[in-house]
């Protein structure tokens, strides 16, 4: 159902990408693709399917994702990165579809000249994608099947779902 | 008019559709389409919903057109 | 001159590498071999030969390392890493010899059941990794080369290379 | 007694030599050893140097005992 989508921003020197596809995610080389060469240091956030989850096995993870507004978000986060932290390029690429028990489910990437702004920019970015690209996981257990829903941040809940582009994104 | 409306992991399991198409009164706002589909859905009441309007989240009052893409979800879970 | 050289430690499920070696450096290969199945993150840090440093045109890089200690170092950092980190794995790979621009030149991987100290423990390792582990380069330009020579911290060059010991571990 | 006193990158290019192998007196201290060296290849006097006995970094009170790997070289550049 899911297809690969990419897009892909160039401005001069600067080349970020985000993608949605349903193939095996290959870290080194989606690493290798944020590399300008000016600068001297990519950081790498690789995630990807625990075998046990609060004690219960997985057999397997469903990926389902929103895909043409989970790549809006993902390159909106790009935008606010770059307001943030002082970063050459970054590229997201999140797997959906069956993962199995160890596949990557999400790769993001950033290149900068001095490494401290990319341990930072990665740290902030898969913090923000679990928050705010729609993307849902299902677990798959030897007796069962469950859709993991996210935890709501506080604020949401109180506005009872009023108001969640503000909760997005202040 | 006609607005689309996409369900996406639990709640497409909860509803038994990712897609189907509904009537609105013109000029109905977000929040009140929001309402709207709970009614017909009264199993959405047990989740913890999101709201977007044409790919973007909703804040509630956006007034919604004739042929827009809604979509009612779950707390996401990606990562 | 150099070649392969590698250490390991197995303790029950943890499973830390070092590793010394003139052959290229596939980061994706090296992110994966820290990973703990129950762990759900791996932070990579990838250094890579810039082009240009100073403003003054790079055309390849020499590393040199002193193996043995080198090898020793890397394991020592990896010790201490666990002690102030809650971190599952570590692997650090780093390359001697010839390197072209852009290729890597040294794979730090840290898996952690909790991504932030995957974060944190990776930025520590990379910042100790350049101030400790007997490991130069040489850069090559067009009309000359220059062996590189870290910046030693303001207490090492007042003790006038007295107590390094103390300066390199404390 | 004898010793092995090996250079790396800029020592190695000042010395030239990559391994020697020195004379010093029993019970010879690592700080007065690196002296020696530096006396002996005085173009090492415009390095900052670090100092290493058997792998591990010296602090300069070390005994130096018969057969012991010395090595001289820079800071260290790597990463």
């Amino acid at each position: 159902m899911t297809n690969k989508a990419q897009k892909t921003k160039d401005e001069g020197q600067i080349t970020d990408f985000v993608e949605i596809t349903i193939e095996p995610l290959d870290v080194g080389e989606i690493a290798r693709r944020v590399v300008p060469e000016s600068c001297g240091a990519i950081v790498t956030l690789d995630g990807f399917v625990r075998q046990f989850t609060k004690g219960r096995e997985t057999l397997y993870l469903e990926y389902e994702g929103y895909q043409p507004m989970a790549l809006k978000e993902m390159e909106k986060l790009i935008v606010r990165a770059h307001e943030q932290f002082e970063i050459a390029n970054v590229g997201i690429v999140h797997r959906l579809g069956k993962l199995e028990i160890g596949a990557t489910s999400v790769v993001i990437s950033v290149a900068s000249p001095h490494r401290r702004a990319a341990f930072e920019a990665c740290e902030w970015l898969i913090k923000e994608l679990k928050r705010t690209v729609p993307i849902w996981k299902k677990e798959v257990y030897a007796d069962g099947e469950t859709w993991v829903e996210g935890e709501q941040t506080e604020a949401q809940k109180a506005d009872k779902h009023q108001n969640l582009k503000n909760n997005h994104y202040e | 008019m006609k607005v689309q409306v996409l369900f996406f992991g639990a709640t497409a399991d909860a509803v038994g559709e990712r897609e189907i198409e509904i009537s609105l009164a013109e000029r109905t706002k977000a929040e009140a389409a929001l309402a709207e589909i709970v009614e017909q859905f009264p199993q959405l009441k047990s989740h913890s919903l999101l709201f977007a309007v044409n790919q973007e989240y909703a804040n509630g009052g956006e007034i919604i057109e004739n042929g827009d893409e809604l979509a009612v979800f779950t707390a996401v879970s990606g990562g």
